[in-house]
C-alpha cells in the first residue's frame, strides 16, 4: 500500500465499568449519546473532519455492537480503498493469543498493521470524550517542533490539576516533566490522551517496550516518561476548545446537558465540522396537540405527548400525557409513560417507566438516578 | 432476505395533469414529503423491505433530484454486485395521458433487465399512490393463484378522478379498469405483480401499441391473460396535485395513521443525512406538528409539517402549514395556510397566507 | 431485529499450520486459491448462492487480513442491513476474556450474536474446504427430518473411511452411531464438518456443553456425541458432490490441480453458482510472443513470456523469457525469473524465483515444493 | 488519502465526428476498451488516485451504458456520504462540434455542484483522450503558479485533426488554442484545473455565449483570465473514431506501452466482474495478446485484445482483432483484422476479415 501522511489508532477497549447499568453488555464507545449519536462518533467525526481516513479500532470488550455500529465505516466516509475503519481485536499467533495489557500493549499488537499503512505520524486516540478538534494543527505542531511525540494538553483551573495528569513544558513547549496527579502541581496542562507520533519512533518505543518487563504497556505510565528519561524531543500541543470525558455516569449527565442551551459548550449545530453517525431512518419526531418540549434536543421517531424541559431526548422516545421529563437524558427507545415524572435522570435503552412513577430529583447534591437498558421501572420499585 | 421470486420495476415518470411550483425544479417522484422522505422512497422501501435487490427505475427527463436523492441505491439495500438499482432513460415527457403509469415504450426499451433476470415475477411500481405493503403476500397469493398479472388495490374511501379503479369479477378475476374513482370502488394502487415470461411476451407482441399505457394495450386479451386482484387492507394515498398532497401531509400528523405508513417492522427507508436532533429553545411553542432533524425552533408551531434544516425564530409562528428543507421563517413572521417549498426565507414580520381551501404555495427558493 | 430463517456460523479462526509456510503471516481462509480467490471466498460464495444472507464468521489467529479481505461483505453481495457479514473475534466481557477453546466454545462465546438475529435455524460451517453446495437443500433436509441437528456426510471410498470421522444412519437417515476415524467402519459416510442446528437446540446444548467441566467444547468430540446418547434427533444429509480439504500442501496442490482440464472436478466456470471475490483491479493479463499457456488458469495482471503447463497462475505473476511453470501454482504476484524451471511446485504471494533456478521434481512421491510469501529463491539456495 | 482542494467534473457528452457502428448502442464514454475498461475509466480513476471525492458527471442522452457500467461510483471511491458522483444531465446531442468538450451549457446547469463546494479548484475532464496523470502534481502547480486556469497538453507524437492545440508563450502562459494538431505542437488534453470561484464568474458573465464550448467563450480574455499550461510527459491516447480506437488499441499490446498507463501505484480503475480467471485448454496457441477473466481458449490468438468471457473454441482463429465480451468464436472460424463489438457469434467455419488498412468492424450481437 501507499506511504500516507498519518493514520489514527482508536483504543476502544475498555469496558467503560465507570458507566454502570449503560455499559453492561455493549462497549463504551457504543453508548449512545446526544440523542442520535454514539460516543465513538465525536472521535470519528473529527477523524473524518481532519482528512485522517485510515483509522485502526483497538476492541476488546463486548465488541459486537461497536462493530455492527462501524461497519465498513460508510457512515463517516471512512470506508476508503486501502484505508477506512479497520477493526481490531485481540488476536491469536502461531504462539497463543493474548489480550491487550495495556494502551500501549494493544497498539504493539497492531504494529503489522501500522507498518502495512506505513505512515509518517501516526495518533493515538481514545474514543470516550467529546470534543471538536482538527488533528491536522496538532499535526502541524508535531511536524514544526520535529517532534518524536506530541501530547494534546488544555489548561485546567489550577485547583483541579492534582487530578490529571500534568505536563509541564518550557516556552518552546517542549515538554519537560510530567507528573500523574500531582498534589503540587507547577503546570495547569493536562494530557488530554491523544498523542502523535512519528512513526519510526513509536515502532521502536513500542518495540522496547513489549521487551520490558516492568513496562506495564501504558502510554501514560510507561512510554512517556520514558521518551522523556531518554531525552527524546516531546512537545505539546495546546487545545483551548471544549473538551470532556464521559466516562462516568456524573460527566456523562453533565456532558449532555452541555448540549443544551441558545449557546451551548459543545454545539452539535456547527455545520463546518459536523458529528456523522450511523442513523436509522425514522421519521420526524410528533410533538402532541398538549406537549410542551423547552430546551431540549429531540430526535426522529420520538412521541412527545407530555412535558420536556432541558432534556435530550434519542431516537425513538415516548413521551406519554402528563409525563414530564426534566434536566434528563433519554436514550434511543426510551418510554415514560403517563403520568410518570423524571428529573435528573439516565434512562437506558428501551427502558419504561411505568405510568405514574416518579425518579430522581432536583437535588444535584444527589447522584443521577440511572436505569439501565431494557429495565422496566414499575411503582414502588 | 433476498427475494428469490421477483425483481422490481419502477416508473417514477408520471406527470401531475395539474401545473405546479413544486413541480418546476423536480418529477412528482421526488417531491419532498413529511418532513424527511420523498415520494419514491415508498415504492423503493416496498421492494426493499420484501427482499427484492434488482429494481428497475424508469426515469423522467429531468431525473436530476431523482438521482441525487436514490444514488446507487444505497440506503435501499440496492448497492450490489449481483442485481442493484438500474436507472433506465424513460419517455422524457412523462406518462402524461390520464392515469399512465406504465408506458409500453418504457417497459420495451427495458426488456434486457427482464431477460436478465432469473426470476420469475416482476413487481411493477409507480411513484404518486403511497402505501406500506407486504409485497411478498401478494406474490405468494400471485404464485398461489396461477395468473398471469395480479393487481393490487384498495378500497376508495373518497373520490378521485386521477386514480384508476379495477372491475373485479368472480374470484377475483380482473374484467376491467376504467378512469376515475369514487367511494366504494377498487382503487387501483399502481402495484402489480406479473409474470416475467407473460411480460416479456407482452414486450413482443404488443410493440406497435407501444404509445399506450400496459393495461390499456393488453385490455382486450384480459381474459386470456387472466388477471386476478389483491386486496390491501392498510393505509394507501394518492397525490395528485397540490390539495392532494397538502390534504394527505396533514392527515398524517396524526400519529395512529402516520404509523399506519412507518412502521418498525418494514420501515420507510430514504436518503441518510447528518443533521443532528432538533434543537427546541426556551420559549418555543410547538403542538401537533411534526418536526424533522437539524431544525432549530425558537417560536411557535402549530398543526405544521416542518422538514430538516429549518430554523423558526423567536416570536414566529406557522400555523397549518408544511415548510420544507432550510427554509427560515424570521422574527415575528407569520406563515398559515401555506407550502413553503425548499430554501425559502420568510422576511421578518411579514404574514404569508393561504386559506383552509386555497392553500398558498411559494416555489423553490422564491423568497430571499 | 427479525427473526431470520437461518444464519450461519463460519469457524475460520484456525491457524492452518500443515499449510505451512503459507500461513506464517496470514489466516488459512485468507490463503490464496484458484488464482483469483482466497479459500474462504468457496463457502462465503456458497451462501450468498444459498439466499443466506447472515454470516457471522468467527476468527482468532492473525485475522487483519482476513478482515480486511473481507471488508463490508459486499464482494460476496452479504452487506445486508441487518445482516451481512460480522466478524466475531475473541472478547472480554466483565469477567475477563477467553480465547475459543473449541468449534463449539466458539459458537457458545457469541450466543448473543444468534440471539440477536434470532433464526430457527443455525448453519455452522468452515471456511476451509474446496466445494459447491446449496445449503437450502440441506436445510429442506433437515425441516423435513424436524431434526435437532443434521450433518452433511459423503460417501467416502471404504479403504478410506477409517481416516474420516464416520457417521451410521438408518434407512430414513437417522444418524445411529458417530465413530471418529473407526478401525473397522460400518459406514462410509463421512462428515464434512458442516451442520445445521434448529437454533433452541444449539443454544439448550451449548449452554449446557460450556458448564460441563469435563468437555473438550468440539462439535465433532462432544456435541454430537451427547446429541446422539441424549437421543436427539439426528440425521444425515448425503452430499454427492466435490468436495476436498485445502488444509495440507499435498491437498492445496491436488485441489488446485483439479480445477484444470477440460472437465474439472470443480469448475470455476459454472455460472450458475458462481464463485465471488474481493478482487483487485488489474489489468487484463498478457502472453508475449514466445509466451505457450497450455491447460492453465491464468489471472489479470499476468504477464507471461515464458511457458505454463498444467498450472494455476494467479493475479500479478510473472513467468520471464524461457521459463518453464509446469504443475504448479503461483500465488500473487509470483515472479519466476528468465530461464528458471519449476515443477510440482507452489510459489508464495510475490516470492520470485530467480533466474534459471531449478525447483520441484515430477516424481510424485516426493513432496509438493513450497516457497513462502515473499521469500526471495536464488541458485544455490 | 481525501484531496482537499478540488472537486472534478467530467463532460461525458462528447460524439466522435464520424459514425460508427461501436456508436450505435452507446457515448465514446462507455466504450469497452482493452478487454475490461470503458473510457470513462481513465478520467475517474484520474481523480480518484488524487483522492478527489466530489465528481460532477456530465451525461449525454444515451446515458444507459455510462450509468450501468460507473453506477454511484464504488468502484473509484465515489459512494461517499458528502459528495460522491454526480450525474448530471447535459446535452442530450453532445458536445458535436470539432473540439467541444466543455459545452458551457452543461456546466452552467451545473451550477449548483460549484456553488456548494468549499473547495477552491476544479479539475475540468473530456473522456475521449486517456492518460494516467498525477494531478495533484498539476493542482500544485496550478496553485503554486497563481494563475485562474491551468491546461494540461502533451507534446504530440502524430497528427490528429480532432485534437486541439495549445499555443504557449512566455513562462508557460497559454496565449490562444487552434483546432487540430501536427506532431511536435502542444496537445490539449482536455484536462484543466480552474479556480472555482473564476468559474462561478464565468458562469454568470458569459451565460450569452452558452453555446459555445467554455475555452471558446473566454478565448478573448486569456490574457486578463491568466491560463497556463502544464506538461504531462507520460503516454496518453486520444481516441476519435474507429481506427484511432483501432491503433492505439493495438499499441497497449506492447508491455512497455501498456505499464505506462496501467500502473500499481496509480491504477486504472473498473467496475469489478465475478469472472474467473482465463482458461486455456489444452491446444491453446496464444501469442502477444491479451486476454481477460471469464475467457476459455482452445485456439489460437495472435496479436489480439480478447476480452471478458469470450470463448474462442478448438481450431478458430483470431488474428490482429479486438473481441468483445461474451463474443463466441466457433470451430474453424478465422477472424483478422476486425473489430467485433459485445455477443457476436461467429460461425464455425467461417471467415469474418478486414485488411491492416481497412478494419472491418461487426455491431453489437450483429452476428448470432
Amino acid at each position: 500500500m501507499s506511504k500516507k501522511e498519518c493514520i489514527a489508532m482508536l483504543l476502544a477497549g475498555g469496558q467503560g465499568s465507570r458507566l454502570g447499568a449503560l455499559t453492561s453488555k455493549i462497549a463504551k464507545p457504543a453508548v449512545s449519546f446526544g440523542g442520535k449519536y454514539r460516543i465513538i462518533d465525536f472521535t470519528l467525526s473529527n477523524c473524518a473532519n481532519s482528512g485522517i481516513d485510515t483509522v485502526g479500532v483497538l476492541t476488546q470488550y463486548r465488541p459486537y455492537r461497536l462493530h455492527a455500529y462501524l461497519g465498513s465505516g460508510s457512515a463517516w466516509d471512512l470506508d476508503e480503498r486501502g484505508g477506512g475503519v479497520s477493526i481490531l481485536p485481540p488476536y491469536a499467533t502461531q504462539d497463543g493469543g493474548a489480550w491487550y495489557a495495556g494502551t500501549a500493549d494493544a497498539v504493539t499488537q497492531n504494529l503489522d498493521y501500522i507498518k502495512t499503512h506505513d505512515p509518517k505520524y501516526v495518533l493515538i486516540l481514545s474514543g470516550d470524550a467529546l470534543y471538536r478538534m482538527d488533528y491536522r494543527e496538532m499535526l502541524h505542531t508535531h511536524i514544526s517542533n520535529d517532534a518524536d511525540l506530541t501530547v494534546a494538553v488544555m489548561p485546567v483551573p489550577w485547583e483541579d490539576a492534582s487530578r490529571f495528569g500534568i505536563l509541564t513544558a518550557d516556552d518552546e513547549g517542549r515538554i519537560t516533566k510530567f507528573t500523574e496527579k500531582p498534589e503540587k502541581p507547577d503546570s495547569n496542562l493536562a494530557s488530554m490522551g491523544i498523542y502523535i507520533f512519528t512513526a519510526d519512533f513509536l515502532i521502536k518505543t513500542l518495540e522496547e517496550d513489549a521487551l520490558d518487563q516492568r513496562s506495564s504497556h501504558d502510554f501514560g505510565g510507561d512510554i512517556i516518561p520514558k521518551a522523556l528519561a531518554d531525552g527524546k524531543r516531546l512537545f505539546v500541543h495546546k487545545f483551548e476548545g471544549f473538551w470532556k470525558d464521559v466516562g462516568t455516569i456524573a460527566s456523562y449527565h453533565e456532558t449532555s446537558m452541555d448540549l443544551l442551551g441558545p449557546n451551548p459548550y459543545f454545539d452539535l449545530y456547527d455545520y463546518k465540522t459536523p458529528i456523522m453517525s450511523n442513523d436509522t431512518t425514522r421519521p420526524p419526531h410528533y410533538i402532541g396537540p398538549d406537549g410542551k418540549v423547552d430546551d431540549c434536543l429531540v430526535s426522529n421517531g420520538c412521541e412527545i405527548l407530555g412535558t420536556a424541559r432541558h432534556s435530550v431526548l434519542s431516537t425513538d422516545c415516548v413521551i406519554g400525557e402528563r409525563a414530564i421529563v426534566e434536566d434528563s437524558v433519554l436514550l434511543p427507545g426510551a418510554v415514560i409513560k403517563a403520568g410518570a415524572h423524571i428529573c435528573r435522570a439516565i434512562i437506558g435503552e428501551n427502558a419504561v417507566v411505568e405510568e405514574g412513577v416518579k425518579l430522581g430529583s432536583v437535588d444535584t447534591t444527589k447522584d443521577t438516578a440511572v436505569v439501565g437498558n431494557d429495565v422496566v421501572i414499575g411503582k414502588g420499585e | 432476505m433476498i427475494n428469490r421470486k421477483a425483481i422490481g420495476y419502477i416508473t417514477a415518470n408520471y406527470t401531475s395533469r395539474e401545473h405546479s411550483v413544486l413541480l418546476d425544479s423536480r418529477p412528482l417522484a421526488s417531491i419532498p414529503f413529511m418532513g424527511r422522505y420523498r415520494l419514491i422512497d415508498f415504492p423503493l422501501s416496498n421492494l426493499a423491505n420484501a427482499g427484492i435487490k434488482t429494481v428497475g427505475l424508469v426515469m423522467p427527463g429531468n431525473w436530476r433530484s431523482i438521482m441525487d436523492h436514490v444514488g446507487h441505491g444505497k440506503d435501499w439495500g440496492l448497492d450490489r454486485k449481483k442485481g442493484g438499482l438500474f436507472p433506465l432513460p424513460g419517455n422524457p415527457y412523462g406518462a402524461t395521458k390520464q392515469g399512465m403509469r406504465f408506458l409500453l415504450r418504457d417497459i420495451i426499451s427495458s426488456k434486457s433487465l427482464f431477460e436478465r433476470s432469473d426470476k420469475p415475477y416482476v413487481v411493477l411500481m409507480g411513484t404518486n399512490i403511497i402505501f406500506n405493503l407486504d409485497l411478498n403476500a401478494v406474490i405468494d397469493a400471485h404464485e398461489k393463484s396461477g395468473v398471469g398479472i395480479t393487481m393490487v388495490y384498495v378500497h376508495a374511501e373518497r373520490n378521485q378522478e386521477d386514480a384508476m379503479s379495477l372491475e373485479i369479477g368472480d374470484a377475483g378475476r380482473v374484467k376491467g379498469f376504467h378512469q376515475g374513482c369514487h367511494y366504494g370502488d377498487n382503487k387501483f394502487l399502481d402495484c402489480v405483480v406479473i409474470n416475467r415470461d407473460l411480460l416479456l411476451q407482452i414486450i413482443d407482441q404488443y410493440s406497435s401499441a407501444d404509445y399506450l399505457d400496459l393495461f390499456e394495450a393488453i385490455r382486450p386479451d384480459f381474459e386470456r391473460i387472466d388477471v386476478c386482484s389483491y386486496e390491501y387492507k392498510g393505509l394507501a394515498m394518492g397525490f395528485f396535485n397540490e390539495e392532494t398532497y397538502f390534504r394527505r401531509s396533514m392527515e398524517l400528523l396524526d400519529p395512529t395513521t402516520a404509523n399506519k405508513l412507518f412502521m418498525r417492522e418494514r420501515p420507510i427507508l430514504t436518503k441518510a443525512h447528518d443533521a443532528p436532533p432538533a434543537k427546541y429553545f426556551s420559549g418555543a411553542v410547538v403542538c401537533n406538528s411534526r418536526v424533522s432533524a437539524g431544525c432549530e425552533i425558537k417560536g411557535t408551531v402549530r398543526n405544521s409539517i416542518i422538514a430538516r434544516g429549518v430554523t423558526v425564530e423567536a416570536g414566529a409562528n406557522v400555523v397549518n402549514s408544511i415548510i420544507m428543507q432550510s427554509c427560515v421563517i424570521k422574527t415575528g413572521a407569520h406563515v398559515e395556510n401555506a407550502i413553503l417549498d425548499k430554501s425559502n426565507v420568510v422576511a421578518a414580520n411579514t404574514e404569508l397566507s393561504g386559506t383552509p381551501d386555497d392553500i398558498l404555495v411559494v416555489g423553490k427558493a422564491a423568497l430571499k
